[in-house]
């Protein structure tokens, strides 16, 4: 297992697979945003928050087909199934190499861009935990779109046609809680929801991944 | 290992492709499967490695004392060799893969990336993962596509050399590896009605 | 039929394709007038003989599409979830088709909620659209039922199609109850409460009540004769290609 | 015969238009493809009882 976890950190960061791809497009959206609500910083401040999330939530769409789909391609998908680990592991890994790849990397990356944004001061705590909190449940739910998707030849657009439904309880609630704390409210409950979202997820879904990469392989 | 495999069934994309397969495999054997295109080699080797499922039959051992290796290797080309094969083998808790590398004449190649190599040296590496995985019973699928006559020869004693130590292979080829080998011809199976309408969807439907 | 079956000894013996076929080509016409009928009484009740209310004037008629389309919406769901779980567990063929029969049905029902909400709400709230929860969570079932055909429709294989279908269904429904959940703590609504149950009083007065009670069997009769029909296309789409399958290897 | 709809008549009237178009056309749709199938199904059935001389079983 960690022997899979090390080889999709190495594929990831030498192959410029995920890693900086994600980035990029995390800063191009937050960079665009100003173009389209306009310059005013107060504005900006109030939506901050949200664009943040959403940024964050698209660029880890973004990377979603490269999870399964490469190694689909060339057959590793496949050994990893007759391999003496469970499909389950499997999926959990792949989620977990994901997330390391894109979802620490935006987490990282967002209170920088908040400054962009005009993200007022209170906030960067808030987005930056409830980022660290909710990306590990898109990496999940990525990897069960992925899942469903990988035997497909063009399963891009159709991945994030039914990833994207799936995403909502976590945008609401990891939104909300940067949104609150923003505006210095209190954020426990949404925070304690979010937190049971990407744990629930976390245990349960890499089960229906395993099963839907065995009906793709079959 | 003996391996045992009876009155098999197989159903892929809604027809029987596979029926009553029986045969059995002694340690230090090997079974050369034989048909045309299309007539379910591919689909018996996947069967045995657990990939896919069987509607009838008993396959002994089960999918864990098998090495499976298809026309995709599972090569990332971006790792060397080394990395490409400590990996499979750790993945089936072996450590050791300086025997193999030594085997399959991958020692001069141990550094360079993956998809540097030409298609006999990838196939090599390919053949090399399933020795490290410490099973005996090696399933291959036209193992041979894109080799060489030399490279062929290599691959032919290597197979003889996992055979001597006592393993087992089941080999989809057209060619003649020169190795002494039982023959399975696998004919066509003509459909006739399934017994039990409900064991597949597409039969149901009949 | 051409050939006798003999009588069945238990319920699930409908999910035999020819039995299905038999038993639904039965059914048809009488669930065809029977929805018509229906359709007809309620729907003409309701938009024809049935006052105004005093405070939402004759919007009030939209009641009568609005509430049984919404309702259809959320049980073709249901029920697609419940096919999908027959399928998983039991391995019944028609079970699989029915789901995917009833996926465009649904659709339809969630855009019709949707649009007649829509021109309700423009009068009643001032708005065409309001992120209320209610209005939200169709939305939001909406793209569920577009991701759900597109995976159908993706897939060559009608196996694994089947398969990897109700796998996202069932995801898919946990997700839909979560989503549902968070949008009422994301956004407190502007939706009455319960817009009808069987304790009438409370929500719909009488007048309004009986012509609804039609509608709502109109649109489940609807909603089941198109599910018939739709699912025997379905069961002869896989039997031609179950043949055609066959004349191949022969 | 028409009831008195007042100043919310276009709301009134629209949604009942599209509430009537969208299932009409959902129906219309589904008996196309159902007797297009059939008949499909038909041209099929026909042509193997042709070659084979045997009876199909079923005619569903």
């Amino acid at each position: 297992m960690i022997a899979l976890l090390k080889r999709d950190l190495a594929l990831a960061i030498r192959a410029g697979g995920g890693f900086g791809l994600a980035l990029a497009f995390f800063l191009i959206v937050v960079t665009l945003t100003p173009f389209a609500v306009g310059p005013d910083s107060a504005t900006l401040a109030t939506i901050a928050a949200g664009i943040l999330w959403l940024g964050a939530l698209l660029s880890c769409l973004l990377s979603l087909d490269r999870i399964l789909a490469l190694d689909f391609e060339d057959g590793s998908l496949e050994l990893l199934a007759t391999a003496p680990i469970p499909l389950e592991g499997v999926a959990t890994i792949k989620a977990f190499a994901h997330w390391l790849t894109t979802g620490l990397p935006l987490t990282l990356a967002a209170p920088v861009l908040g400054v962009l944004l005009h993200l007022p001061t209170d906030g960067f705590f808030w987005l930056t935990l409830s980022l660290a909190i909710g990306t590990p449940a898109l990496s999940v739910i990525g990897t069960f779109g992925a899942a469903l998707t990988v035997g497909l030849k063009r399963g891009g657009l159709l991945l994030s046609l039914i990833v994207l439904p799936l995403y909502v309880p976590t945008l609401i609630f990891g939104a909300e809680v940067a949104r609150r704390g923003t505006q210095g409210m209190s954020a426990d409950t949404p925070l304690a929801l979010l937190a049971g979202i990407t744990l629930a997820t976390v245990a349960l879904l890499p089960f229906a991944s395993a099963a839907a990469i065995r009906i793709n392989l079959r | 290992m003996e391996m045992n495999v009876t009155e098999l069934a197989v159903t892929r994309g809604g027809m029987r492709v596979l029926e009553a397969v029986s045969f059995r495999v002694v340690p230090g054997r090997a079974v050369v499967l034989r048909g045309p295109n299309g007539i379910g080699k591919t689909t018996l080797l996947r069967t045995l490695a657990g990939l896919q499922r069987a509607d009838a039959g008993k396959v002994e051992p089960g999918p864990e004392a098998m090495a499976y290796a298809s026309h995709a290797d599972g090569i990332k080309a971006t790792l060397s060799v080394r990395e490409n094969l400590s990996f499979w083998a750790k993945l089936h808790g072996m450590f050791e893969i300086s025997a193999a590398l030594r085997d399959f004449n991958l020692e001069t190649l141990v550094e360079r990336p993956a998809g540097s190599l030409s298609a006999g040296q990838k196939r090599r590496l390919g053949l090399a993962r399933m020795a490290v995985t410490g099973r005996s019973i090696w399933l291959l699928d036209e193992p041979t596509v894109s080799l060489d006559t030399d490279s062929v020869a290599l691959f032919a004693s290597a197979v003889e050399r996992h055979l001597a130590q006592g393993g087992s292979a089941v080999i989809a080829t057209h060619i003649d590896l020169g190795l002494d080998a039982e023959v399975l011809q696998l004919g066509p199976f003509k459909a006739e009605a399934p017994e039990d309408p409900h064991e597949d969807f597409h039969e149901a439907f009949l | 039929m051409s050939e006798r079956l003999p009588k069945p000894t238990s319920l699930w013996e409908y999910a035999n394709p020819r039995r299905f076929m038999a038993l639904s080509g039965f059914l048809l016409p009488f669930v065809a007038v029977g929805t018509a009928a229906a359709l007809l009484i309620g729907l003409i009740w309701g938009f024809f003989f049935t006052p105004d209310d005093y405070r939402q004037g004759s919007t009030v008629k939209i009641i009568y599409i609005h509430v049984p389309s919404a309702m259809v919406a959320i049980n073709a769901w249901l029920m697609m979830l419940v096919a999908s779980l027959i399928w998983l567990i039991r391995r019944h063929h028609v079970s699989a088709l029915a789901a995917k029969a009833a996926a465009p049905v649904g659709a339809t029902m969630t855009l019709i909620a949707l649009a007649t909400g829509a021109i309700w709400g423009q009068p009643m709230w001032g708005t065409w659209w309001a992120w209320d929860p209610r209005l939200t969570s169709f939305l939001v079932l909406f793209l569920f039922y577009l991701g759900y055909m597109a995976l159908w429709a993706a897939i060559e294989n009608d196996d694994t199609a089947a398969e990897l279908t109700s796998v996202l269904c069932i995801v898919g429904s946990v997700f839909a109850v979560l989503s549902r959940y968070a949008l009422v703590f994301w956004n407190q609504g502007l939706h009455q409460g319960a817009s009808l149950s069987l304790d009438k009083e409370e929500n719909v007065s009488d007048v309004f009540y009986w012509p609804l009670l039609f509608c709502l069997a109109g649109f489940v009769g609807f909603f089941i004769l198109l599910i018939l029909v739709r699912t025997r296309t379905e069961v002869r789409a896989r039997r031609m290609k179950a043949l055609q399958a066959r004349e191949r290897m022969a | 015969m028409m009831p008195e709809l007042g100043k919310y008549a276009a709301e009134v009237l629209s949604a009942y238009a599209v509430t009537i178009t969208l299932m009409v056309a959902l129906l219309l749709i589904s008996l196309r493809q159902s007797a297009r199938t059939r008949r499909a199904l038909r041209d099929v059935e026909a042509a193997r009882k042709n070659r084979s001389g045997k009876e199909s079983a079923t005619d569903v």
